[in-house]
């Protein structure tokens, strides 16, 4: 069977070590394969390593799968892991972070690896999962032993950019970037799996009006994201319909919470944020269930932690979104001495995450009820990260953003968003507002070595009730999933928004 | 002629040199590069070594003069985003683009020019003023909207047309055609007709304009006196009469098509340079921007030559400067 | 024997006896295109006043009433006539309010393109040689760029030179400068093809004759012989004026999306065109269309007015 | 008597304006029979130009017929669909234009346009009709037929222009002509040449003819009966013996006694003392008016214009310079004009007349040699601004009267404009009184302000050009045919002006005609021009009594004298 599907975009780069981005490393995952996998519903599974075990605190042993070849004929064993795990760490490689997580690789057989950790590390496999192997005598036959780089100088030097040789299900047989790609099914495929899927064709389609409409008029069997706003035309129309579910990603606000004075405010010789009245103030202003319902037309998931379910480590208990109170809201502004409000610069992507620039006017109008008059700047996401980045110093003082974290694991998001910025560490990367608490700098330290699952959730806990009460980020709602799909054609939709192949199944 | 045309030659290049530099001045507004090519994860050390190794952090002179030498060399550099070269990339996309606006250029002038005469022929007739009207709101509507429409009306409720891409396309080696596929000739339907109507509209109202006035003048009503038949009067002698304005228009818009057919080839899914270049925009792909907007220089710096040229045919009371 | 007084008459009763008015008089489509841009103009400049709402204070927005259907349908509210869009904003006043922004970076655009193109094409055709070569060539390295890339640079030079409050207050400039700017060369290269006809009629010579200067001979003489071009360009740009400044204001160039213009409210509605709530983007564009015919009508009249021999 | 071909029967035309109603022609009846000539004369803008194009149905809006028929032998053609009409133009009408500058389409050679017009009527294939062409263009005296019908109309002069529009309209052998002026910018040998082809037309294959001219001789020439038309009414019909000889209507009168004298000079020329005018028409005291007040350009000695060697090349052909010909204008010229003088310039249709005045007036660029003007030499002059002060002391009337104004501009804007440029009025009251008195005087009446120059005839646009030309109150003035498209009495009206100007304020002038009797009227020195070269100076008289180049004496002897030719005439008459 044929299968068309579309995407809004098309992959950078063919190289599996070439950036670290979930749309790329997933739409890989049907031709490159690492030693775990998921499961269609995140769960960790043996990939190309058919078991593993935590044999001392930093050290694992991995049993290879025997049998498995590369499409190009060449087998899998231990060697290409170590060719992997080196390529990783070459310049190239937007992959160092999960290369450095490992120390070193001995091999012990062909079919056994040991793993060496630098540090005590309980969700190594779950990191491994989108750490894709690749076969070490291709890459040697084609110069391709390092992952090429953005900044490569010529064509020979980006050979791995534009082919792909894994041991996946489906082989790349054609490719023109952004206009199309063919897949076909490896017929020497490890493993039984479900789909019946011969041939794939993959279109970029950039306009989300435009893939609908190709689905609708049955040029496409699959396309996603479809505007939420789109799904009644998807049911009522014939022979297609929406295929939804809560996406792994929080979208949520952060504030300025650094800076003496803000940059984009009328209050000036002081930070507003720096009062936590008034961060509960913005919280208690927004109503996350008319987003949801207006906006996200229902089908978002108002959510209380910067964390979705999907995620190891979630916690329920604090799930609860801040209650959605404008007079109290008001009362904590005058008691924080705003009783008239303020006025505060917004910075919002409008290309980036599901109706992103209507939330935040939403968010603009909602806090405009209880005086907080906000200028909205919406720009496109090139133009917005390049603004609110640290690289520019986080020059922002209120802004939106949306997490997935990379690993599926709190773990991420302790580090990067609620952690302080730190360069040296590299911690609170995406923590533009640089919320800092520093009991949570050191829970995020801790949780990283916890092997103890029950251990590791309580640290968790804690750093999720100090930021509640500490009201340092505004999470809004997990953002849904919107996948379109033709009547007859049956397939599993993950969390982190990634068309598996392997669960395709194209019927009449 | 030959000095005349290697002249103009000569100045393009200057004219690219100014474009590239101006292209460089302007790349830090566009936004940030970096972000887009690597993933969450990345830390902010390894990101400032690729901005530092890509030499954004480079005085944008220095960039420019760098991208300049290469350049001359033949070597554009690398796309940010697709990790292949520049040059070739634009070559892909160079047919697709080249073809939809030929054909949406033949479509606007085969329907605009007749319009226009007989617009101007009959200025009262009801159907002028419908025409115009309707015209008029193809031109006011935005291109995006009419787009969507066409697709909805023509792909998907009555699917006789495909609804995205350029369908199945031949390929001769050095371009690469829709022109001899069904599906091929089906996928340009709706997007020439999109971009065209715009152009039409101009090329309607401009010949109108230029017509009524020609109509009136003396050797339109001598060429009446001597009996010759309207055809040859309205096509032959006014016609022509009105060209040079329409003539300059025409290359200007056959240009931005070339150039900038940006909305209509992502509402359509068109691979090509618009679509290449909208995305090398909201990606910050230098090396793509850099070099596509030489090359629409170029491609300017040559359509205006042509359109020069074709003064010259058109108009023998030209021919004396030069 | 003729009615000769000395002084010279005031400028409206110039006006009232000018051919121009009396031509206008008797255009019954002139008349109804001119008033309904009057009302267009009218309903803008005086939107607090006309609209039933007003959508750009947020803090009377609710968001419970977004998207509801015009009045006459059946879940529409009556006190949004045309609906509301995906914010609770009343379509209707939003149109009104958006108009403001859209007319004024329309017109000034436009109007600052024509006068930057005409005056270039004018030099450009009537010098020739070096003074030519070198305006056509800036206008191919202008054509080169698009409005995209232009608003981007003067934005954010813009934003470098000016401290950050004034931002917003210079969004419209932006738009219009950037929009204007690349906008001129086609009338640029019209007005220099047409001229360059015309210099060399003996209308011009005689001009030279006399010993007027360049310029009274470019201004008084040429110009009024080149404008038909021009006033067809100029009517059918400011449609893409007003288009092309919601797209830049979609790149964060323009106005902020909180105080949505005409073209933005369009591009806004286009989102809802599949999911049935048509109002969002049919209103703005009929207003739009509206606008557009109206002007077109009224240069289509101007350019015949201004020529004695097609009155 | 032969079959009447063409009858006009109470024609009215009118022309609604905003400013009321002109009524162009009442009740206008003209025939003309198989064989016949018709001559109109008449006043400038009595509406001769208007029943021509009134019969062609090609009146301009808001023109309209308001009554009258018009017949083609038997059949009526007033009121006919275009369709219908097409049948006629050019086949069985032909109709040549009174103004051959704007008549010819700009953008083709005359050889396209020829061979379309010969192939819509007579279905030739192209070679025979290029033939045709070159042979029709030889007919009229185009030198060099074969290279020169590749050429496109700007690169012709005025006169030949002129003939190529008679080539155009008699291409498909009409039955009936209608001849607008037909001779006006032609010298009288290739004047001459014309008539007879065209009389031999008439003549042979019984063609009817109308023809409209302000040209006495030609009249006395050609014309078997003559209608005098005058206010848009045809005043007197009566054979042509009779009208030249002892006209009734008392402006056919004055008409004829104003032709202007070939034999002897006479200080100012004959008035014409029309009827109902009379009043308006006063005479101008320059002592106490405004163009009598001089403007001060300072002193030069020696001729106030030297010309020196002066040379001009026009290269054709080729689109980018690579010139497949070259046509020599003007030819190593030298010649001078005095402080105060009248210098007149005669010569063969094409000989580079009207180029010399271009040069002059630094319009073209001289190919060399040297422009001496009141001392400077203005072939050096590089800034337009320098230049700009020496033009402003010269003027030009040119030759092709309506597409040297701008017709967008109203009459009163396009002669108050140089003198509100110079600032010669104080106020703007002033300025508009001026330009309406200027009006007068050219004989339009200040109700010409108002209007734009598309609504005047012919030789109502001449005198708009010339009142503009007057306005500046120049130094020296260049006349390129200024008077060819007026009736007599206006033209001496004009040409009377001139003279007090030179007489009171020392005009100096380059005077440009064919008109050999009106030069001898005007010029003190007349230059001959032929091919390019300037063949003979001489003092007026001694020119006209005793030429002494072979050119000279050519054209001198080809003078009509109409008194003479009416015999010659009727010589011919007799021996048919
Ligand atoms: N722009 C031009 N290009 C080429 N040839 C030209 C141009 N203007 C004039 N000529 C040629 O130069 C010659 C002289 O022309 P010019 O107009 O000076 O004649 P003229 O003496 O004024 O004749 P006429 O009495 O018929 O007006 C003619 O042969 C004409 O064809
Ligand atoms: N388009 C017009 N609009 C208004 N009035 C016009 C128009 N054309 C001609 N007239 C008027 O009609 C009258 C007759 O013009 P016509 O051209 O027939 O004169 P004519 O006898 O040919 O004069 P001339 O000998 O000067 O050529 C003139 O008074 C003129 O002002
Ligand atoms: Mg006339
Ligand atoms: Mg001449």
């Amino acid at each position: 069977e044929v299968f068309k599907w579309s995407f809004q975009g098309d992959v950078q780069s063919l190289d599996p070590h070439g950036l670290n981005e979930t749309f790329t490393l997933g739409f890989l995952g049907n031709v490159y394969e690492g030693l775990t996998s998921y499961s269609s519903d995140l769960q960790i599974e043996p990939g190309l390593a058919v078991s593993w075990e935590n044999t001392a605190p930093t050290t694992w042993v991995f049993k290879l799968r025997e049998g498995v070849k590369f499409h190009d004929g060449g087998d899998f064993n231990a060697d290409d892991v170590i060719f992997t795990w080196k390529r990783t760490l070459t310049s190239g490689s937007d992959m160092k972070g999960y290369g450095a997580r490992i120390s070193g690789i001995k091999k012990i057989d062909d079919h056994t690896i040991e793993v060496e950790t630098p540090a005590p590390n309980p969700i190594l496999p779950r990191e491994l999962a989108f750490y894709y192997m690749m076969d070490k005598e291709w890459s040697e036959k084609h110069n391709s032993v390092e992952a090429t780089s953005p900044k490569a100088a010529d064509a020979t030097a980006t050979y791995a950019a534009q082919n792909a040789n894994g041991t996946g299900p489906f082989i790349l047989s054609e490719r023109q970037p952004d206009v199309r790609s063919t897949f076909t099914r490896f017929t020497d495929y490890w493993k039984d799996i479900p789909t019946n899927v011969t041939e794939v064709q993959f279109t970029p389609i950039s306009q989300g009006a435009t893939r609908v409409a190709a689905l609708i008029s049955g040029e496409l069997d699959m396309v996603y994201p479809v505007p939420v706003q789109d799904w009644n035309r998807l049911e009522s129309a014939e022979g297609v319909k929406p295929l939804t579910g809560p996406e792994a990603r929080t979208i949520f606000l952060g504030m300025d919470q650094w800076r003496d004075e803000l940059l984009y405010s009328n209050i000036k010789g002081k930070n507003p944020f720096k009062d936590q009245r008034v961060r509960a103030a913005m919280a208690h202003a927004i109503d996350l269930n008319a987003i949801d319902e207006k906006i996200m037309r229902g089908a978002a998931v108002p959510a209380g932690l910067l964390l979705a379910p999907q995620i190891n480590g979630f916690d329920e208990k604090f799930n609860t979104p801040y209650a959605y109170d404008p007079e109290k809201s008001k009362k904590l502004l005058a008691e924080a001495g705003y009783p008239d409000g303020f006025e505060l610069g917004m910075d919002c992507p409008n290309n980036r995450y599901v109706n992103d620039e209507k939330i935040c006017q939403a968010v603009v109008g909602l806090l405009a009820r209880v005086g907080i008059k906000v200028d909205l700047n919406a720009q496109p996401k090139s133009k917005y990260f390049a603004k609110v980045s640290p690289q520019n110093g986080n020059d922002t003082s209120f802004y939106l953003l949306g997490w997935t974290p990379s690993s599926m694991d709190v773990h991420n998001v302790l580090y990067n968003l609620m952690s302080s910025f730190d360069v040296e560490k590299n911690t609170g990367q995406f923590n533009y507002g640089r919320y800092s608490n520093t009991r949570i700098d050191e829970i995020a330290g801790n949780v990283e070595k916890e092997t103890d699952q029950a251990k590791r959730q309580d640290m968790v806990a804690e750093a999720f009730s100090i930021l509640q009460k500490d009201v340092g980020y505004l999470p809004l709602h997990q953002q849904p999933l919107s996948w379109g799909v033709r009547d007859g054609v049956t397939l599993a939709q993950r969390a982190d928004n990634v068309l598996d192949l392997r669960y395709v199944v194209v019927g009449k | 002629m030959f000095k005349f045309v290697s002249m103009r030659l000569l100045q393009s290049i200057v004219v690219m040199l100014v474009v590239g530099l101006i292209a460089f001045g302007l790349f830090r507004f566009v936004g940030d590069p970096i972000n887009n090519m690597v993933g969450q994860d990345t830390t902010l050390a390894e990101r400032e070594a690729l901005t530092e190794s890509l030499g954004l952090n480079d005085p944008f002179l220095v960039q420019y003069g760098r991208f300049i030498t290469k350049a001359v060399q033949g070597d554009f550099g690398m796309s940010y985003r697709l990790r292949q070269p520049v040059s070739g990339l634009i070559a892909e996309r160079f047919p697709a683009t080249l073809e939809l606006s030929l054909i949406s250029a033949f479509l606007a002038l085969a329907l605009g020019v007749p319009m226009g005469i007989y617009t101007a022929l009959k200025p009262k007739s009801l159907f002028t003023r419908g025409f115009m009207t309707l015209s008029l709101m193809g031109v006011s509507l935005p291109t995006f909207l009419i787009g969507i429409l066409l697709i909805l009306f023509f792909g998907v409720t009555l699917r006789w047309l495909p609804t995205f891409g350029r369908g199945e396309v031949v390929d001769l080696g050095w371009w690469t055609t829709g022109f001899l596929t069904a599906s091929g000739l089906k996928s340009l339907i709706l997007p020439a007709i999109t971009l065209a109507i715009f152009q039409m509209t101009l090329i309607v109202r401009l010949v109108r304009a230029e017509m009524l006035e020609v109509l009136r003048t003396d050797y339109i009503k001598f060429a009446h006196a001597r009996g010759l038949s309207p055809r040859l009067i309205n096509f032959s002698i006014a016609l022509r009469n009105t060209l040079v304005p329409v003539i300059t228009i025409i290359g200007l818009q056959v240009g931005s098509i070339i150039a900038f057919a940006i909305i209509t080839e992502s509402v359509f899914q068109w691979p090509g340079m618009g679509l290449l270049f909208i995305q090398a925009v909201s990606e910050v792909d230098i090396p793509v921007m850099a070099a596509y907007l030489l090359l629409i220089a170029f491609v300017f710096v040559v359509i205006n030559l042509i359109v020069d040229i074709l003064y010259f045919v058109v108009d023998p009371r030209l021919r004396v400067q030069s | 024997m003729s009615d000769i007084s000395n002084e010279r008459p005031s400028f409206i009763t110039r006006f009232r006896e000018s051919d121009l008015w009396w031509n206008f008089k008797g255009s019954p489509g002139a008349i109804i295109a001119a008033i309904l841009t009057f009302l267009m103009i009218f309903g803008a400049a005086f939107a607090n006043f006309v609209a039933p709402h007003n959508p750009f204070d947020l803090a009377t927005v609710d968001l419970f009433d977004a998207l509801l259907p015009p009045a006459w349908e059946g879940e529409g509210n009556a006190s949004y006539l045309l609906g509301t869009d995906d914010q609770g904003r009343d379509v209707f006043s939003t149109i009104l309010y958006g108009s403001r922004i859209s007319l004024i970076v329309g017109f000034a655009s436009v109007g600052l393109a024509a006068i930057l193109g005409i005056a270039v094409g004018l030099i450009s055709g009537y010098a020739g040689g070096v003074v030519d070569s070198i305006l056509m060539r800036i206008a191919d390295v202008q054509l080169s760029f698009p409005a995209i890339l232009i608003a981007l640079l003067i934005d954010g030079v813009a934003r470098g030179i000016m401290p950050r409050e004034t931002h917003d207050e210079l969004a419209v400039y932006v738009l219009v400068v950037a929009i204007g700017l690349s906008f001129w060369v086609q009338y640029a290269r019209t007005v220099r093809s047409s001229v360059m006809v015309e210099r060399n009629k003996e209308y011009v010579q005689a001009g030279q004759v006399i010993g007027l200067p360049d310029w009274i001979i470019l201004v008084r003489h040429i110009l009024p012989n080149v404008m038909g071009p021009v006033l067809v360009i100029a009517t059918i740009q400011l449609a893409l004026a007003v288009i092309t400044e919601a797209t830049l204001s979609f790149l964060g160039v323009g106005v902020p999306p909180t105080s949505p213009s005409l073209g933005t409210l369009i591009r806004i509605g286009n989102d809802y065109l599949f999911s049935g709530e048509w109002w969002i983007t049919i209103f703005p564009g009929a207003a739009l269309v509206i606008l557009v015919l109206s002007v077109n009508i009224l240069g289509d009249w101007l350019r015949d007015a201004l020529n004695p021999k097609l009155r | 008597m032969s079959k009447t071909l063409l009858d006009i029967k109470n024609l009215i035309v009118e022309f609604p304006s905003r400013h009321g109603d002109v009524l162009a022609a009442k009740n206008v009846s003209l025939s003309v029979a198989s064989g016949e000539i018709l001559g109109v004369v008449g006043e400038s803008g009595a509406g001769k130009s208007t029943i021509g194009n009134a019969v062609m149905g090609l009146l301009e809006r808001p023109g309209r017929v308001g009554g009258g028929e018009v017949f083609l032998e038997r059949d009526k053609i007033s009121g006919l669909s275009q369709v219908e009409m097409r049948k006629i133009r050019g086949k069985r009408i032909g109709m040549i234009f009174q103004d051959p500058l704007t008549s010819l389409n700009p953008l083709e050679t005359i050889a396209k346009q020829l061979i379309g017009t010969i192939q819509t009527h007579l279905g030739f294939s192209d070679a025979d009709a290029r033939e045709r062409a070159i042979s029709l263009l030889d007919q009229v005296g185009i030198p060099d037929p074969s290279q020169r019908v590749d050429h496109y109309p700007h690169q012709f002069s005025g006169g030949m222009r002129q003939r190529v529009v008679i080539a155009l309209a008699l291409c498909a052998e009409p039955e009936v002509i209608l001849a607008d002026e037909p001779t006006t910018a032609l010298d009288v040998s290739i004047q001459a040449q014309i008539l007879d082809l065209l009389r031999k037309l008439v003549r042979e294959k019984g063609v009817g003819m109308i023809i409209i001219t302000h040209d006495m001789g030609v009249i006395a020439e050609v014309a078997d009966r003559v209608a005098v038309m005058y206010r848009g009414a045809v005043v007197e019909t009566g054979p042509t013996k009779k009208i030249l000889g002892n006209p009734d209507h008392p402006y056919s009168r004055s008409l004829i006694s104003a032709v202007p004298r070939p034999d002897v000079r006479l200080h100012r020329f004959p008035m014409v003392e029309s009827i109902e005018a009379a009043g308006e028409r006063k005479e101008l005291d320059l002592s106490t008016h405004w163009l009598g007040k001089a403007r001060d350009f300072g002193k030069s000695d020696g001729p106030l214009l030297k010309v020196d060697n002066l040379e001009m090349v026009f290269k054709s052909g080729g689109m980018f310079g690579s010139s497949k010909s070259i046509v020599r204008a003007v030819d190593d010229v030298s010649f001078d004009i005095r402080n105060g003088e009248c210098f007149g310039i005669v010569g063969e249709s094409g000989s580079g007349k009207s180029t010399i005045a271009r040069l002059v007036t630094s319009i073209y660029k001289s190919a060399g040699g040297s422009i001496n003007f009141a001392g400077t030499d203005l072939t050096k002059i590089k800034r337009r601004k320098e230049l700009n002060v020496h033009r402003r002391q010269m003027q030009m009337i040119f030759q092709d009267p309506f597409s040297s104004v701008n017709a967008r501009m109203k009459v009163r804007d396009i002669i108050a404009e140089p003198i509100r440029f110079h600032k010669l009025t104080s106020s703007e009251s002033e300025t508009r009184q001026i330009v309406d008195d200027l009006l007068d005087h050219v004989g339009l009446g200040a109700k010409a302000a108002v209007k734009y120059p598309h609504e005047f005839s012919g030789g109502q646009r001449q005198r708009i050009s010339i009142a503009r030309a007057l306005a500046t109150r120049p130094r020296f003035l260049i006349c390129d045919e200024p008077t060819s498209a007026l009736d007599v009495s206006i033209q001496a009206q004009i040409l009377n002006l001139l003279k007090d100007l030179q007489d009171e304020l020392g005009l100096t002038m380059m005077f440009i005609s064919h008109d050999l009797p009106v030069i001898r009227q005007m010029c003190d020195r007349v230059g001959v021009m032929s091919k390019g070269k300037m063949v003979e100076i001489a003092d007026t008289e001694a020119l006209f009594e005793a030429p002494k180049h072979e050119y000279s004496k050519h054209l001198i002897s080809l003078m009509p004298s109409y008194t003479g030719l009416m015999n010659k005439d009727a010589e011919q008459a007799e021996a048919s």
